[in-house]
């Protein structure tokens, strides 16, 4: 049915099957759209957020699918700038999952500001000092590049690389991408350090603030590495997630072992840098404001140490050793383990910098603050996750995404004109 | 250098908080003077606009041995760190909404540039700003007693108390009238401020030393030689101010004979309280 | 974001957030631009030479 | 033309540059930030902004409470859009409380009644004044006619006040006994005064100038008295080095803002006073030259306090320790300026007399009475020039009769005690008994026996929605009216309330719907309403002080000491009168808590005024009662509970409370509303409809300070 439009050389599934699962993920997607419906209509009173938590369970979200996000910035800047040539057979998959993260993510945010027409004010009224400008700014400039990344891909489509103009742009494109990699790394380094920032400037909330260099706190510099090491995790587990969907082999293992060791030095000198500033903070920034290293962690009903060791320990010493390890690396469960704790412990550490910064009572005579989000938020949370299982199965249909995928799959078969 | 001849002011409050009996009249003003709406359901105190909140706080002892005390919090009006204006809040909004007036020491906030990122809100450890998450709506016929001089706000945007900056204006504006340069210590008083019958709040000009505020507070503009971010600390060894550990350097300041009470204005690690409470209200010494 | 905006001020904050902006704007604007016109350009090549395809 | 790809290409490249560079999207932009202010589309847009105009100020006077404080009303393009206290005002000098200034709600309260209304069936249907005051007229008339004139009743906030005087000369012409008033404390002090220093006295206290207020659970910063002026001599109570002493079992505001809380067991005031009355005896500590003037079996009294109310018997009783009751004694007996108050609460629930005249007994021991600080004995204020009633056979037979009860309490209970009406019409004007009295279900029982009940209200309150017929009335920012000061304030002042605003609906001044009652009756009351309207009463019969009322607004009719030590009759407490306890046999005692933020008498509090009530009195739709946690083992915080009184149960949510005795419960007053205003009404419990009356033996007040109360986990 619609085999003129699918790469050539490889198999998909059936039309009707694969409409089939569209449209049970198209259903999630609707359940998601009547939730923005209800938000955009009748306003944030649709949520369960309050006075006390202004940032919640979206803005976790947005945190998080950019951090897990920042594997389309790491892996073009090793690929582009780096000459890491090995890593072009999942560039684009990574480019894919870029594009997925950060346009959820400016939609998370459409939805979450209280006024959405006014939105530009951002840039309009740009107020240099605020972090969140900066993440404005760099955040659309960045999906603007990856948009530009994932250009070439789209036009490599069969049918519309038939179109002349489109199969220059694509060639030229791809002459120049080292340029507008370039300019993405530098935003994208911007922008999840300004996201780092959001919550390290924060002078008035104790647990977020922390100190750091020139204008930047810490949590700027923890952020941008934390996205780096993390987000190629995030690739591969979701390369992994379509491998098994699809049946095949898409990436070859020598791919995947050497994004898995980048990730995993990246990770383990994070970690590092993560504890030494969980120390600081907890023996010399903390004391100084009066607190105790316990207030952040005690006398509530959920967050506890047990949080601060899911997060450094568990999520992140663990998966950084897995996969500096070369033969637990190289071992494929050993390496899955630790992709998916990787992907949770930095999900993990935006939840704290964004959920656990709110509960925490700041005044003497204040209490903690626990929330628990509406439906309508969780729909629209899981939105953008349906949204990329769509986003991911029509490029995997329809575009040549896996450079490897002929060779991996169909090694002794000759090429086959699909008519 | 600054060339106007407009003269600096500093605008904040002393609250006696021995006098505050929680009456509940300078939160009413408020939301009166202010077009504050209100809704079905206020019991929600995290989804319910008031602009000043009184608080209730405890000693924490059991019975017969408690106390009580009432704590009034309006928008502390931070100077942030250091005393330049970057106030928690003023610092972070992206989109320039909320501002640090650099002549009054008022923080104000522009509901029509404000688009409801909340990020002040997260921003402020006082629970100061609030967000309006629902239609402000009046019974039929009750718009009629909103003021002109206090926009009202529409949905999804944040909110907070200005010091009564109308006040301010207007008081600007009669004086320009007759000719006069300044305006009176009593022609510029917040709402909350005249409104309390027992007198608690005294509001003035911190940059005026005749002004009945200065005189209570004492403020010390040196920096706290215990703490470079934190100036105009009070002299008054019985004023502190809330989380003024944090530099956020607020200028509502409170009042209080009773040590619980001004020990609750901040955190204090173990032990911490009884070194700092000897030392507070001496800082000037330390300059000479 | 301009300097018209009234919240615009001459100092270094704003030269250094904004001439980084403006700075990866415009890299991004001029190289799509360029790979517009040169592939619009291959384009009319392409089909000059395949005129009679 | 034919459009081939490449000139296709060209227009669409050259469209998208065209409009990027061109103002269109600058234009769009902005204009879409003004949509978002001003359009219609949004829900979020107010229909119209506020209109600007000249700023004007008018002074009035504040008739929500007792308290008459003096209001200034900032008027806007002729729209009143901000009520405060008016500065100089002799009562409030600036200060007002938050009920006052949510006056504005008041105007446009959606239970507002915008029309004279009849009651068909369940329902109100509206109908025009004439009808209404010639139906009104008729059937009085019929009352009139039958020879009992005295089964018309008349139920009002108080005594004082012109309209409170035009329904008393209405009563007075038409030859009926029966007027009745809500409790107050106005009332109450001039029972004691009565009790203790003789016929048409009254008392009051100088609490701005006392440097020892030792106070048996009045309210003094709950809104007890003329709230706001009691808020300013507490105020000053710091820099005059003066002390506060609350006698309460919770933590109240008054008791927080205290120099001392003596928490003893709710109902045990009195003999707490007496016990303290035996020590000044014991100790020599009284004024002898005061004790010199108290009469009527002084040497009893001594004998009965000092052998009942020995201290170290009574501290069992109270729970307040020997030692403490001897202290507190002595300070108060050896202070400079020491005054005992009574009056829990606002002064305004059930109060027994034993309780009250047990305290103003140590004022009278300590001999601080008109002095300086002291309690003021006077004459009950008289400003008020009424013409004599011209009454006809029929009203003198009438109103010779005895009244059918004492008071409001028992004249209910005749109501329902007998299968005749004993009461065949009621006028009822701003009160709720439906709502304020104790055993609500007993007065709405009372209420529909009663065969033509009239309301003179501005709200479809409870006890308007069991009227048959309600006149809507003026609220106070719409009507004059005099206000006589009251509640114990040491000066007499009255305050002339004058509309700031054209009437918003159909409404008369009270004062008008009783003398156009008054006209439509026969000749013989209606001579007795020669008045043109109610204006002109007010201006006849205020004469003695029109002028200052009219222009500065209000009238000092005394601000001095009164002179002179007047007697003291102590032969009320020389029979150790027995003292009250709570109703039924449950383990805790539940207690009514006044709270400054809302009100429990005639009106509601506002929205404005609930908002401001904090989540550990009111949750969503439920009632918070405080609870020591030793009270109840298993009962947490935030626990929804049923409480259970020998009137009834309702569900609460707990609040463990350390600042409240152990073995109490204490419930808001002023919840749990059920007439129409969502932002007030039926939110959480009444606690009247909990609490039952309990008759004072030999005084007739109701005196349930409380009733006794189980309560477990729901």
């Amino acid at each position: 049915m619609d085999s003129a439009l699918i790469p050539e050389g490889v198999k998909r599934t059936s039309f009707p099957k694969f409409f089939l699962g569209m449209a049970v993920v198209g259903a999630v997607v609707l359940w998601g759209l009547i939730a923005v419906v209800l938000i955009w209509w009748k306003g944030l009173n649709q949520t369960n957020m309050n006075d006390y938590y202004g940032f919640a369970l979206w803005i976790w979200a947005d945190l998080a699918v950019i951090a897990v996000g920042g594997g389309a910035f790491f892996t073009g800047l090793l690929k582009y700038i780096f000459k890491v040539d090995e890593l072009k057979n999942i560039i684009n998959f990574a480019v894919i999952i870029g594009v997925i993260c950060y346009s959820s993510a400016l939609f998370i945010l459409a939805i979450d500001v209280g006024q959405p027409l006014r939105s530009w004010f951002i840039f309009w009224h740009a107020n240099v000092h605020s972090m969140l400008t900066e993440v404005a700014f760099c955040l659309s400039c960045y999906f603007a590049v990856l948009v530009i990344e994932f250009i070439p891909n789209v036009l490599e489509n069969r049918q519309l690389n038939k179109v002349s103009f489109f199969h220059h742009l694509a060639h030229n494109m791809h002459g120049v991408m080292a340029v507008f990699a370039a300019t993405g790394a530098f935003l994208s380094f911007f922008h999840q350090g300004s996201l780092g920032g959001v919550a390290g400037v924060m002078y008035g909330r104790p647990f977020a603030f922390r100190e750091g260099l020139l204008i930047w706190p810490w949590t700027f510099f923890l952020f941008t590495w934390s996205a780096a090491a993390f987000g190629p995790c995030f690739t591969l587990l979701v390369t992994k997630i379509t491998e098994a969907v699809t049946g095949k082999k898409l990436v070859s293992d020598k791919t995947v072992h050497l994004l898995a060791k980048i990730s995993g030095w990246m990770i383990t000198t994070y970690i590092i840098a993560k504890i030494i500033d969980t120390i600081y903070w907890a023996t010399v920034t903390v004391p100084a404001s009066g607190f105790t290293f316990s207030h952040f962690f005690s006398n509530n009903a959920f967050y506890g140490y047990w949080i601060l060791f899911a997060e450094i320990v568990l999520c992140g010493v663990v998966p950084g050793l897995l996969l500096i390890y070369k033969p637990t690396r190289e071992n494929s469960n050993l390496r899955l383990l630790a992709i998916i704790l990787g992907v949770i412990g930095v999900c993990l550490n935006r939840w704290v910098m964004v959920l656990q910064v709110m509960a925490v009572p700041v005044m003497s005579f204040d209490t903690w603050a626990l929330y628990i989000p509406s439906w309508q938020e969780v729909a629209t949370t899981i939105l953008p996750v349906a949204y990329g299982i769509m986003f991911i199965a029509l490029a995997y249909r329809y575009l040549p995404v896996f450079p490897q995928e002929k060779e991996l799959n169909y090694p002794a078969q000759p090429v086959v004109e699909g008519e | 250098m600054k060339q106007e001849n407009k003269k600096e002011h500093k605008f904040g409050m002393v609250i006696d908080l021995d006098k505050c009996t929680g009456c509940g009249s300078c939160m009413v003003s408020c939301m009166a003077e202010n077009n504050v709406p209100f809704k079905e359901d206020e019991s929600n105190k995290k989804d319910s606009i008031t602009w000043m909140r009184v608080y209730k706080l405890t000693n924490g002892k059991d019975f017969p041995e408690t106390e009580v005390v009432y704590m009034p919090r309006p928008c502390q009006h931070c100077s942030g760190k250091g005393g330049h204006g970057h106030s928690p809040c003023v610092s972070v909004c992206p989109a320039t909404a909320t501002d640090y007036g650099k002549d009054t020491g008022i923080v104000s906030q522009i509901y029509t540039r404000c688009f409801g990122c909340r990020y002040c809100m997260g921003a402020c450890p006082y629970h100061a700003r609030y967000f309006n998450w629902w239609d402000p709506k009046w019974p039929e016929g009750m718009e009629n007693y909103l003021s002109p001089n206090v926009s009202p706000r529409m949905r999804g945007v944040v909110e907070k108390c200005s010091f009564c900056y109308h006040r301010y204006q207007l008081a600007r504006e009669k004086a320009y009238l007759e000719e006069r340069e300044e305006i009176e210590e009593m022609e510029y008083q917040t709402a909350c401020t005249t409104a309390c019958p027992a007198g608690a709040i005294v509001f003035g000009d911190l940059n005026n030393p005749e002004h009945e505020v200065t005189k209570i507070v004492k403020p010390d503009d040196h920096p706290d030689p215990r703490n470079p971010d934190v100036v105009g600390k009070s002299r008054n060894p019985k004023v502190f101010r809330l989380l003024e550990r944090l530099g956020t350097n607020t200028k509502v300041y409170y009042l209080s004979e009773r040590e619980w009470v001004r020990k609750a204005g901040d955190n204090y690690t173990e032990g911490e309280w009884e070194t700092i409470k000897n030392h507070h209200g001496k800082t000037q010494i330390s300059h000479g | 974001m301009f300097p018209f905006c009234f919240e615009w001020a001459w100092d270094m904050a704003h030269a250094i957030f904004f001439g980084g902006l403006w700075y990866a704007v415009g890299i991004l604007g001029a190289g799509m631009t360029y790979v517009v016109i040169k592939s619009a350009y291959d384009t009319m090549n392409d089909s000059g030479d395949s005129h009679h395809h | 033309m034919k459009v081939d790809r490449r000139s296709f290409l060209g227009l669409g490249i050259g469209a998208v540059a065209g409009i990027a560079v061109s103002p269109v999207g600058i234009k769009l932009t902005d204009d879409s930030s003004i949509l978002t202010q001003t359009t219609k589309l949004w829900p979020w847009a107010l229909d119209h902004p506020p209109l600007d105009g000249a700023i004007v100020y008018e002074n009035s006077v504040c008739s929500l409470c007792p308290g008459g404080c003096g209001i200034s009303v900032r008027k806007i393009d002729d729209r009143p859009v901000k009520i405060e206290g008016l500065a100089d005002y002799p009562i409030n000098d600036g200060g007002a409380c938050l009920h006052g200034m949510s006056g504005l709600q008041y105007l446009y309260d959606p239970a507002r009644i915008k029309k004279p209304m009849i009651k068909k069936g369940d329902s109100f249907e509206e109908i025009s004044w004439e009808d209404a005051i010639s139906l009104v007229a008729g059937k009085l008339s019929d009352v009139r006619k039958s020879g009992s004139p005295e089964k018309l009743a008349c139920i009002t906030d108080k005594e004082h006040g012109s309209v409170s005087g035009l329904l008393q000369h209405l009563l007075k012409a038409f030859g009926s006994p029966n007027f009745y008033t809500m409790p107050n404390l106005e009332s109450y002090l001039e029972t004691v005064a009565q009790q203790i220093h003789g016929n048409g006295k009254t008392l009051s206290f100088d609490l701005e100038n006392s440097d020892f207020v030792l106070s048996f659970g009045a309210g003094i910063i709950e809104g007890w008295g003329s709230p706001v002026a009691c808020f300013k001599a507490n105020a000053t109570r710091k820099q005059r080095h003066a002390k506060l002493y609350q006698v309460e079992a919770r933590l109240s505001n008054t008791a927080a803002n205290a120099n001392k809380w003596i928490p003893a067991v709710p109902g045990t005031e009195a003999d707490l006073a007496l016990a303290m009355c035996a020590v000044i005896l014991n100790e020599n500590l009284f004024n002898s030259a005061a004790t010199a003037n108290m009469y009527a079996g002084f040497s009893k009294f001594v004998s009965v306090v000092q052998t009942e109310y020995a201290p170290a018997k009574i501290a069992k009783i109270t729970g307040i320790k020997e030692d403490d009751i001897i202290q507190i004694a002595r300070e108060f007996a050896t202070a400079k300026m020491p005054v005992a108050v009574f009056g829990k609460g606002k002064g305004d629930g059930a109060q027994s007399l034993k309780e009250m005249a047990a305290v103003h007994a140590l004022n009278c021991l300590v001999g601080n009475v008109n002095k300086k600080g002291g309690v003021f004995v006077q004459d009950k204020a008289q400003y008020l020039e009424f013409p004599a009633v011209k009454m006809d056979g029929i009203a003198s037979k009438g109103a010779a009769k005895a009244r059918t009860g004492q008071y409001i309490g028992q004249m209910l209970d005749a109501v329902n005690a007998s299968a005749e009406p004993v009461v065949e019409a009621l006028i009822v004007y701003n009160a709720n008994p439906c709502y304020s009295l104790h055993d609500t279900r007993r007065v709405k029982q009372a209420m529909s026996k009663i065969p033509f009940v009239v309301s003179i209200s501005s709200f479809l309150d409870e006890t308007a929605m069991e009227a048959d017929i309600i006149l809507p009335c003026h609220t106070f920012l719409e009507r004059f009216e005099d206000v006589p000061s009251s509640g114990g304030f040491s000066k007499t002042v009255v305050g002339l309330t004058k509309p700031v605003v054209n009437p918003i609906f159909d409404t008369k001044n009270a004062g008008d719907c009783i003398i156009e009652i008054g006209k439509a009756l026969d000749q013989a009351v209606a001579a007795n309403f020669e008045w043109e309207n109610y204006e002109d009463c007010l201006q006849a019969v205020t004469s003695s002080i029109w002028d200052s009322l009219s222009e500065e607004g209000y009238a000092v009719v005394s601000d001095t000491i009164p002179s002179g030590s007047p007697g003291v009759d102590v032969s009320f407490l020389a029979q150790n009168p027995a003292t009250v306890q709570a109703q039924g046999d449950f383990n805790l005692t539940l207690i009514p808590v006044d709270n400054i933020r809302l009100l429990s008498g005639a009106i509601a509090a506002s929205a404005f005024a609930i908002k401001t009530v904090s989540d550990t009195v009111l949750t969503k739709k439920e009632t918070v009662v405080e609870i020591n946690p030793l009270t109840v083992k298993g009962l947490k915080d935030k626990d929804l509970a049923t409480l259970t009184t020998p009137m009834g149960s309702a569900n609460v949510r707990v609040h463990l409370n350390e600042g409240i005795r152990p073995g109490v419960i204490g419930m808001v007053e002023g919840l749990g509303h059920t007439f129409d205003n969502k932002y007030v009404s039926n939110k959480g419990v009444n606690v009247n409809d909990l609490i039952g009356q309990v008759l004072e033996p030999g005084t007739g007040l109701d005196a349930a300070f409380g009733i006794k109360a189980k309560i477990s986990r729901a």
